[in-house]
This record gives structure tokens, C-alpha cells and sequence, in this order.
């Protein structure tokens, strides 16, 4: 296995389907000339010109329609987002187009289209610079949403978004595009969308993150394990459609649950994971499901405050013996 | 009638141009547009149409003379006052009208109504109701057929209310930016339901627009259907070869309300009266009578055809059954929903009937 | 106690404000000559000239701006939206400006703005104009989210709005206007915000609604009751802030939660309140809170496709028997 | 210094009509954001600022001329790149840096950041940092003025990559049609991020915009503070008393990076050199040098003042302290948020420190 960054994965999984595939092709703002804002499309306008890697004006809302109308008559568009707080210019265009074309259409339309770029806070950008934008996505039907926490699974699940025909999501870290990670050298390293993944097995107590969260839950989870918690972990991959049956097997044995999201509370992540497993699983719970997330008001931009209302291991571990009853 | 003699016809020398048989079909297409909606309002009346329902009737001239400029290959897009354009675009009046009584044998097997008629095959992209909200879309067909290097032309119908969105701005930049085989059609019928332009707008000379993007505008006279053609003609051939955008607005007005819940109390009956005058189905038929390209007989007969046409697609759509519940979860994704897999989902129980 | 229309009330309460209050005026598309889309704003152009009843071309987003623009230096504008399906151009200037103001400038602006007009499906007007769109803005901290049921607490309710120092959205129900109701002839009658309602009180199932939802849940508590389950019914009338202490009270007493909305389900105000109430009130659950939601998909035109996607009285009925255990 | 004699000076009429007075001011408030914001610059290297920060040096002819045009009732709306408006507003040097480095004596408490200074006393209403979002905020203030009949007047700065959003198109619209006392100022230092001008517009004269919406449209040289003066001056004049907007083309260019993480390989160094030599400050220490206005001495010695000024600041901000934490909760709403009451919102236990 090579030892990638985000960054290099993510770029790795864009060139090898754009070599696949001649309809694929990325656009949005400084992709191309200046290599990416965050250099993940580094090298691939030299190598794809500037037909295939398309630089815009800054115009999301507008851009973001052309990817849907091109996708729509046929191609497949990458769409990157500078950051994902960008998009809400162009929701619009992602939940009215994107999203609906296919039922109002009556099934006519396939709307095979990706957009991603950094996601969440990173570091003192302020309130309009760092939210989670999931929450906003995962309530719209017809869209579906995946946020990777590893290279190698970053890399998988966007050559999979890519292939896809329904208009993807692809949420990425702001500050993991460093992080190094395995990455399976398989000539079509692919993975499946709508599929979480066990990352730690455990008995005592279920903890539920994803992409940077799931930092914090790792972390967590071995703390816990010094003290006699042994934590399982579940990586969601994907959150939307979530993967009820690999959580149901996990809190079947656990009885017990935390989730992390790094995004606000109300009608979160959390919310729809708590609402999903009391329903399904009630007789199992032994605790309630408890959720650690972004505290619920924009961004400070004050160093202090910022990592105050950013949730991290601690308070997933605050969490986890709550709901063991071991405080 | 009696006025036949003194009545307006169209443009001389765009009527050359146009020809006999093309005006002849323009003519007969403007009918079925018309006998079509006036059939539709009937229906709605009377119950069987629901939702919103925008007419296109007096503003036939339009979609007829610019889809009659273009290539079967061409893309065409335009807002919710659609039925003529999918008219236009192999939609039969049966497809048409199943639609608007939310039929599974509609455009969009029920799913789409009046704003959401679509015919990919025929490249007739929809039916879009959020105002302004399709040109972006229009641009990427646009954007698609440069990409691919294909030669076919985007068409891209919008009321001149949705020109204040910044969409609008948005797109031209874009084609013209990109060098995009796209033409714009404002049609400005004047009035973005209540609102009249001139409360809307801050300039008049609506293709005046297309300075602030380096690009082409021209007026043209949306009544006249010769000169439509002639119009959409030129911007399709300098979008096909030089692969420049074109802004273009065509003047015209609708007859009816907004949709069929207004009562339009913002106009006078007098201004929709000299407006009347200028029936682009007037026009035409004054053209070919005068010139004796077609008899007083054949364009009696062709109206008959076109009301024909009309109830066979009232009765057609009557008859048809509405979707079945059970397809209930399908279109959403490109694999079917199945609640079941997901029951907190809240799977309603629905029985068929 | 008068008798009016959803509309009147809300016409009432504009009028009154706009009497009160130099400061406060009406924005938005068709508001003034046409008197409104669905005339709630019938006469005030007529009284209060166009300096205060402003038409606006389409141009959602910037007009959205302005009133955020105006708010800042002292005005208090109402920004109607013909409907919320269009709101989505303005989200924005809504989230990043009205809601973020406060904070990002330590405090220095009030942002005294309510955003209203139609919300929810009306009838078979299709995916584009027909969703509920609360879950987008009770997402977002900075914002107050108010939904009324009746035309008296409409009326209450707006006019605590346009006097709120915080950017209030506020949902009406499309198909409510023409429902008639008691206003209280109170010189000035207004309701708090925040606080929920008890409907109607019961001891075996929470039943909890909101706007056009309460509909059926009160038509479900009454064909309960004749069925020997006494439900409670909940208006929540605001739904951001949730009023927690109302419910609890409730539960507390029942054990058992159903709750009903006509939005999408994921992360939508059932999840939020299944998260709240489980976690809060684990030990007093006897059955999972069970959610009555919109079907998780675009709506559709057709008909009967339409009446199968919203929640309805055969559903809330459904699911107080599911968990009263009495199917 | 040895090529003073020969080099470029302002604009001879436009500095007869500023005067001695104000072009020494001007002088000074150029030299202050100047040595202000290399300050930050290598606070930011030292690591004492973090985030975004996006700094005006090469274009602070642009905000000195402009707000040297305005009356002090005169609003003030800007994009991130914003420390040369707040200082010019009446954010003192140590409210801007203590902001910068996150401290709670900062022009927002801390909250804000390099990208969110306000002073809504001076009716400095930010620094945001959404592109082309606060567009439509300036043309609230403008709309409000004239709700209001004050007779004050909204200028409103972005960048010429800003131009391209549908914001800006919109607000125009509005702001012609409303005829509302607003200026429109594109700082167009040629380049959004690396994107020069050249491939996001499809214009390049970019006043040109105005004649889309019947407003007036001027070029300026942004690097003559005395051209940029007397042009807004005309234009907050045209606002105030002829209630009309206008759109003015500021041409300027930024000596640093896009922000303090942009190398700006986009560019190569002989571009950047020759603009240097237009260097805002340079042109007008030679007009006022040349004219005998001002020696080098008290040129030097304002230098010197400045850059005391910037010392301080850091000092202050540095020594300031961060918000305490138990403010956590506060300007979220009008009431201080209290999680206690709801501890379902994950009330995170921080202590101070
Ligand atoms: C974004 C958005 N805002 C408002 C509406 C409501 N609406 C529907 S049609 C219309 C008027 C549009 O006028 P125009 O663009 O001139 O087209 P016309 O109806 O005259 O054909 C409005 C305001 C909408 N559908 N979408
Ligand atoms: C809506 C939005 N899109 C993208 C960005 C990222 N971004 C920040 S500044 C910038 C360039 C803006 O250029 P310009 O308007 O010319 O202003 P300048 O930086 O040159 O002052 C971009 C793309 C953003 N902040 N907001
Ligand atoms: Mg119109
Ligand atoms: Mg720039």
C-alpha cells in the first residue's frame, strides 16, 4: 500500500477516473492556473488542459448550474467547491436541479454529478468561513452524502461518487488535506457508497463519527480502552442514505451510543442517527444516544473560543461514561 | 373579419425569407399551441387541471419562430410557461395534457404538472420553476456542446422578470467568457405577473444587457413569427460558427393572466385589447392570405385540426390512469427507493385507489 | 373575540406594527400594487404608500440584503417571500448576514428582520414549489424560527416577531390563509416567542404539531380519544427556540411521543425533538418517539402521488397506537 | 530616493483641488495603513495572527481618496481585505490589531477577525467575507437612507472578481431603479485570487456595466489618491443630490499575495515592479514634495509616527486578553445564550485558560 496524503488521493482518484473516462471533467474556482485552492487538483490541468480543468469566475451559483445542466446531457462533472461554505450561494441550484431533476422529470434525466471541496471549521477563519455543511445536504432527498476520514477511503469513495449517477456531495476535511494515510495500490481501488466501516471493534459502547470527527472518537476510544471502556467505532463514510445495518449490528452489542459531528446540533447528524436507533432499537438502548457536536452558534474567530466550541476527544469521552454511567 | 383587408401582416421581406410552406407550418403550430391552452383552461375550469397553470397564448410567435430556426440537434430550454415550447419539442398534446391532469402517460409520467414538461430525446430540457433558475442549466448544455465540440446550439426562453435574477448576469458572463454556442430569449411580455417592467427594470432596452458582457443583442418583434425566425436564425448560425452567445429580446405580451388564478387587475382592458390587435395568429394568417399562400378554407381547417387535436388530448388524459402508488419510490434515485430496507423512514401505508 | 381569516390576522398584525412603528415596513415581490400573492398584504399599500410597501423585482437574494442592510442601521424590516421555496436564493444573506451579524461583530448590530411568507406543500404545485423548509433555518444559531397554527396566534406571534431584536423566519402555511379563527380583540396582543402551546391536554401520548401539521394531530387526538387514548397535543408555535420545559412536562406524564411534520424527515424538527427527548427524559420513555413526516422523496404532481407523500390523520393515528402498544 | 526629481506626481488639477491640507492627511493615512499592515505582516509570520488576512498594501490610494470624499454620516461597507477602511473609520490601530490576534479589546471583541472589523459609530458596517455578499447589505444602508430622507450616502467596496457574482448585479439593478444614494466601488487590482481579470470577465472596461442599468459609469486611476478623491467626491455629490447611483472602476493592484498564504506565482516580478513604481504613497510624497507642501523631514517623521503607531499596536494586542470564556454564550441572540437551560445542545465543559 502507498502512503498518501488527503490531498494526493483525492487528486489521484480525480485523475485516474478523468483518464477512464472522457466525460469527466473538474471546473469551479482556481482548479486549474493556480493548481487548486487547496492544491487537489495540482497537476491536472497540465496534464488535462484546459478543456478537462476548467477555472471560473466566481460565480457558484452559476457554475454550479452548468455542471448540472452539462451532467444532464451527458457528461459527468466534478465540481469543486473553493470550501463548502461557498455553496450556499448555490443551493439552489444543488437542491432544485441537482436533486429534484430526476422525480420531476419522471426519470428522464440522470444527474451524475460531484461536488466537493473542504468542508468544516479549520482554523480562526471566523463565523462566514467554518461550518459543517452536511446537516443542510442530508435533509434534501435525491442528493447523496459522503465525508471520508482517511485517504485511503477518501480515494474510494470519490472514484465511487464519481461513477455514480446521482449527484453526490463529496465533503472533504479543510485541515486533513496533510494527513498521510495507506492507500490501496488495487488498479480500481473503489468503494462502495451508503456503506459505514467498523474502524474499532468493541463491546461496551458504540461511538459514531466521520470524517475529522472521527479524529476525536479515535482518540477517545483509546482513552476509554485504558479505563476498561472498550469503545466500538463506526466510521459512517457515507450520510446519506446511512448504513442503519452496520449500526444496529454494533448497538445490539453495545447498547450504548455516542455520536460526533463537527456541525451545529439542531436536526444534525446526531439528531437523525438518535431518532433512527431509539426508533429501531429501543428495547436495546441502555442510555440514551448522546451527541457531542459544534456548539450551537457561529464560529468566534478568538483562538480560545473557536477550540471551545469545537467538539474533541474529551468531550467524547465525557460522553461515552455518561452513557456507561461511569462519571 | 371585416377588416381582414387593412389588417397588419408580417414583415415583408422576413416573410420572404420565411417562405410559404415554413409559414404555412408556423401557422398551423401557433393553432395547436392555442387551441391546445384554450382546451387546457377549459379543462381547468372544470376541475381536472390542478396546481399552477401559465398560459403561453399571445405569445405564440415566439417559441414558434425561434424553434423553427433551429436544428433537430439543438438543445431548448425555457421556464414554466412551457406547453408551447413542448408542444414544439414532440411532446404530443396527449403527453402534454396527461401532464397537466398529473397522468402516469404525462411528460413526466405525472410527476413533473404544468411547469415540468420534459422530452430529452427531442432535446427539450423542461420546464423549470424557480424564475431564473434554468439559465445556469442552459449554459452547461451550452457549455456540453463546446466541451464535446458537436455544433448544436442551446435555446434559452426566459421572461424578462427572471432577467433581474443574478442567474441571469451570471450566465452571460459565462457564454460570453467561454466562447458558448448559447442564444438568450427574453420574453418580455411586459409583465412579471403583476409587476410591469418598468417597476422591475431600471432600463427599458432590454438587449441593451448584453454590453455589459461583450456580447450580441438584438430586439425583435415577438409577434411577428417571420421576424422571430429570422432573428434566432442569425444568433443560432453566430452561435454554430463563431461560437459567440446572443442576447435577444423579443417582445410580445401575454393575453392571459399570469396563471389561471389571476385576474390581471393590474392592466387596462383597453391595453389588452390593442395588444389583441397584434395577435401574432392574426398576423400570420393575414401574411398567408394575402398573399394567397393558403385559402380562407385550409386555415379554417387547420383550426379545426388543432381543436381536434385539443379534445383527443382532453380525452386521452381523462381516461389515463394516475401513477401507481406502488411506483411511488422511483425517480428519486436512480436505484428505486424501497422504504421497507429503512422504516424509520416512515413508510406511509398507502392503498392503490 | 373576532373572527378572521389566517390572513386577515396576519394583515392585522402588519398593520398594527406598521401603525406603531414608523420603522417597521414591507418588502418584497408583489406585496404592494397587486397587494400581495395571496393578498396578506391587501390595503397596506393603499394606507401606507409606497415608501412602506415596497415591490421588489425578482431578485430574491438582494432584496433579502436589503432588508438585512436596512436592519443593521436602525429599520425593522419584514422581507416577504412570495413563498419559502424561493428563499433558498436568499439563503445567503439570511444565514451568513442576518444570522452571523450579532456575533461576528462582538455584538455591535441587532439585526431586528422577519422573513415571511407561505411555507409547506399546498396542492400539486409540484417538487420545486412545494417543501417545508424549517429544517434549513432551525439548523442555523442566530436564528428564531416561528411556525403559527391558528389565525390568533398568528397574529400574536408576527407581531412578537417584528418587535424580536433577532432575525425571526417566519413559516406560514400555503393552504391556511383562508382558515378562519379567534383573534383576541386585545388592544395589543402579543404572544411570546419560544414557547409552546398545549392544545389539548391528555394523559396516554404526546402528540406534537405545529402549523398546517396540527391538523392532524388534533383531527388524531379526537378519533383517539373516541378509541380510549387520551393524547395531549402540543403546538409548538415556535421551533426554534424549542420550548424543552412544555414537553417534558408532557412526557413526564405520558411516556410516549409522536411527532408530526410536513417536512423531510432527515435531521428534520422529529429528529431533533426524538434526540431532545430521549436523551433528556430516557427513563420516562416507554416507547421510542415515533416521527410522522413528509415521505423522504421530491414531491410529486400527481394527485394521488402527492396525498401518499404527506403525513396525515391515518398516520399520526398509526403511530400513537404503535406506541401505545395498541396496533 | 535619487530619482525624485523626474518621478510621476499626481494628477496636477485634482491635487489643486484637494489642497495642501487634505494630500498631507492623505499622506499620512496611507503611510499609517501602510506601516500598519507590514506590522501584521510579521505578526502573522511570527505566528501571533492566524486564519485568513488579507492585506491592502498597494491599493490604500483607493480607501484614502474615497472616504476622504465622504462626510463622517456617510456609511462605509467593504469586503476582508478591510484594515485600511476600519483604520480610516475610526477602528483605532490597536482595536484592529488586538481584532487580528483574537483578543477581546479587538474591533469585534475577538469575534470577528481580520475579515470582520466594524465600527458601526462611524457607520463602518465591515469587512465580510463572502464574495459579492455584502453588496446587497450596501444597498440596504442606501435604501434605508432614503427611507429615512437623512441625505447620507452608502459607499460600497469590492473586488473585480466580486463583480462577477449575481449580487452585484442584482443591487445595481435595485439601487438605479430605487435611485438610491449609493456609490459602487470595484477595487480592481486585476487579480481575484490568481485569476486575472482577463479570464473571469468577459469585459474588460468594467464601468461599462453601469449603461446595463441606466447608471453612470467612471474609470478612475485608483493609485492617485487625488484622482480617486475628486472621482467619489462627484459621485457621493450625484447621490446626495440627484438621489443616483453610481459605478466607478477604481484600477489599482495589490503589492502582496492574494493573503498571506498566497505566494502569487500567477504573476511574474517585473509585473509586480512596474506596478510598484505607481505606488500610491510614492506619487503623492513627490506631488507634495515637489510642490514644497510638505519636506522630506516631516514626510519621514509622519513615516515614523506610523510605524510607532503599528509598535504600539502590537504591543497592546499582543498584552490584551483573549474573551473570557465564560462570554462563550454572548451575541448569539439579543439574550446572552444559557446552555444550562438546555443541556441538550452539548453544553462542552471548557474551563479558563
Ligand atoms: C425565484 C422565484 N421567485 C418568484 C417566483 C414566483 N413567480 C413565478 S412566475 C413569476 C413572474 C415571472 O415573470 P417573467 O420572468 O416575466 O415571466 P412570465 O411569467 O411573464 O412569462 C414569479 C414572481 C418563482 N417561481 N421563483
Ligand atoms: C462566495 C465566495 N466565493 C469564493 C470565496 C473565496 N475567495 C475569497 S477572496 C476571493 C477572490 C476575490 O477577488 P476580488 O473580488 O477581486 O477581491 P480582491 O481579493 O482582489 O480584493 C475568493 C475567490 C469567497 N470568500 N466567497
Ligand atoms: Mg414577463
Ligand atoms: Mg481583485
Amino acid at each position: 500500500m502507498a502512503k498518501l496524503s488527503f490531498r494526493e488521493a483525492l487528486n489521484q482518484a480525480m485523475d485516474e477516473e478523468m483518464a477512464r473516462d472522457e466525460r469527466v471533467f473538474l471546473m469551479g474556482e482556481e482548479v486549474g492556473h493556480y493548481d487548486g485552492a487547496y492544491k487537489v487538483s495540482q497537476g491536472l490541468l497540465a496534464k488535462y488542459g484546459e478543456r478537462r480543468v476548467v477555472d471560473t469566475p466566481i460565480t457558484e451559483l452559476s457554475f454550479a448550474g452548468v455542471g448540472i445542466g452539462a451532467s444532464m446531457v451527458g457528461l459527468r462533472p466534478i465540481i469543486e467547491m473553493m470550501t463548502f461554505n461557498f455553496c450556499i450561494l448555490a443551493l439552489d441550484q444543488i437542491w432544485n436541479n441537482a436533486a429534484k431533476m430526476r422525480l420531476m422529470s419522471g426519470g428522464q434525466y440522470n444527474v451524475p454529478i460531484v461536488f466537493r471541496g473542504p468542508n468544516g471549521a479549520a482554523h480562526m477563519l471566523s463565523a462566514q468561513h467554518s461550518q459543517a455543511t452536511e446537516n443542510w445536504f442530508c435533509n434534501v432527498p435525491g442528493l447523496k452524502v459522503v465525508s471520508p476520514a482517511t485517504p485511503g477511503d477518501g480515494k474510494g469513495l470519490l472514484k465511487a461518487a464519481i461513477r455514480d449517477d446521482d449527484p453526490v456531495i463529496f465533503l472533504e476535511s479543510e485541515i486533513m488535506y496533510n494527513d498521510v494515510g495507506e492507500v490501496p495500490d488495487a488498479e480500481d481501488h473503489v468503494l462502495a457508497l451508503g456503506k459505514a466501516h467498523v474502524v474499532r471493534e468493541g463491546k461496551d459502547v458504540t461511538l459514531i463519527g466521520y470524517s475529522h470527527g472521527l479524529k476525536a472518537v479515535v482518540a477517545a476510544a483509546e482513552a476509554l480502552a485504558k479505563d476498561g471502556i472498550d469503545a466500538e467505532v463506526i466510521d459512517l463514510r457515507t450520510l446519506r442514505p446511512l448504513d442503519m445495518e452496520t449500526i444496529a449490528r454494533s448497538v445490539r452489542k453495545t447498547h450504548r451510543v455516542v455520536t460526533v459531528e463537527e456541525g451545529w446540533p439542531f436536526g444534525g447528524i446526531g439528531a437523525e442517527l438518535a431518532y433512527r436507533i431509539q426508533h429501531a432499537l429501543f428495547e436495546y438502548l441502555d442510555a440514551p444516544v448522546t451527541r457531542v457536536t459544534q456548539l450551537d452558534m457561529p464560529m468566534p474567530y478568538a483562538e480560545n473560543l473557536e477550540a471551545a466550541c469545537l467538539p474533541n476527544a474529551r468531550d467524547v469521552i465525557a460522553a461515552a461514561r455518561a452513557v456507561s454511567y461511569r462519571t | 373579419m371585416a377588416k381582414t383587408e387593412q389588417a397588419a401582416t408580417c414583415d415583408a421581406e422576413a416573410t420572404e425569407q420565411v417562405g410559404r410552406e415554413k409559414l404555412r407550418g408556423f401557422l398551423q403550430q401557433m393553432q395547436l399551441i392555442r387551441r391546445f391552452e384554450e382546451r387546457a383552461a377549459r379543462e381547468y375550469a372544470s376541475g381536472r387541471i390542478s396546481g399552477f397553470c401559465h398560459l403561453y397564448i399571445g405569445q405564440e410567435g415566439v417559441a414558434v419562430g425561434a424553434l423553427g430556426a433551429l436544428e433537430p440537434r439543438d438543445h431548448v430550454i425555457t421556464a414554466y410557461r412551457d406547453h408551447g415550447h413542448a408542444l414544439l419539442r414532440g411532446c404530443t398534446p396527449r403527453a402534454v395534457m396527461a401532464e397537466l391532469m398529473g397522468k402516469v402517460t404525462g411528460a413526466a409520467r405525472g410527476r413533473g404538472g404544468s411547469m415540468h414538461m420534459f422530452n430529452p430525446e427531442q432535446r427539450f430540457h423542461g420546464g423549470h420553476g424557480i424564475v431564473g433558475g434554468h439559465i445556469p442549466l442552459a449554459t452547461g448544455f451550452a457549455f456540453a456542446s463546446a466541451y464535446e465540440q458537436r455544433g448544436d446550439v442551446t435555446l434559452c426562453f426566459f421572461g424578462e422578470g427572471a432577467m433581474n435574477q443574478g442567474a441571469f448576469y451570471e450566465s452571460l458572463n459565462l457564454a460570453s467568457l467561454w466562447n458558448l454556442p448559447a442564444v438568450y430569449v427574453i420574453e418580455n411580455n411586459q409583465y412579471a405577473m403583476g409587476t410591469p417592467l418598468s417597476r422591475a427594470s431600471a432600463i427599458s432596452d432590454l438587449a441593451m444587457k448584453a454590453t455589459a458582457f461583450g456580447m450580441e443583442g438584438e430586439v425583435v418583434d415577438g409577434m411577428d413569427v417571420t421576424l422571430v425566425n429570422a432573428c434566432i436564425a442569425r444568433a443560432a448560425k453566430r452561435a454554430r460558427e463563431e461560437h459567440r452567445p446572443t442576447l435577444i429580446e423579443a417582445r410580445c405580451y401575454r393575453f392571459r393572466g399570469h396563471s389561471m388564478s389571476d385576474p390581471a387587475k393590474y392592466r387596462t382592458k383597453d391595453e389588452v385589447d390593442e395588444r389583441k390587435a397584434h395577435d401574432p395568429i392574426t398576423l400570420a394568417t393575414h401574411t398567408l392570405l394575402e398573399r394567397k399562400w393558403a385559402s380562407e378554407d385550409e386555415v379554417k381547417g387547420w383550426d379545426d385540426e388543432a381543436k381536434d387535436a385539443a379534445a383527443d388530448a382532453a380525452e386521452f388524459a381523462a381516461d389515463s390512469p394516475q401513477p401507481s402508488l406502488s411506483d411511488l419510490g422511483r425517480y428519486v434515485y436512480a436505484e428505486p427507493l424501497s422504504w421497507r430496507l429503512d422504516d424509520a423512514m416512515t413508510p406511509h401505508v398507502r392503498e392503490e385507489g
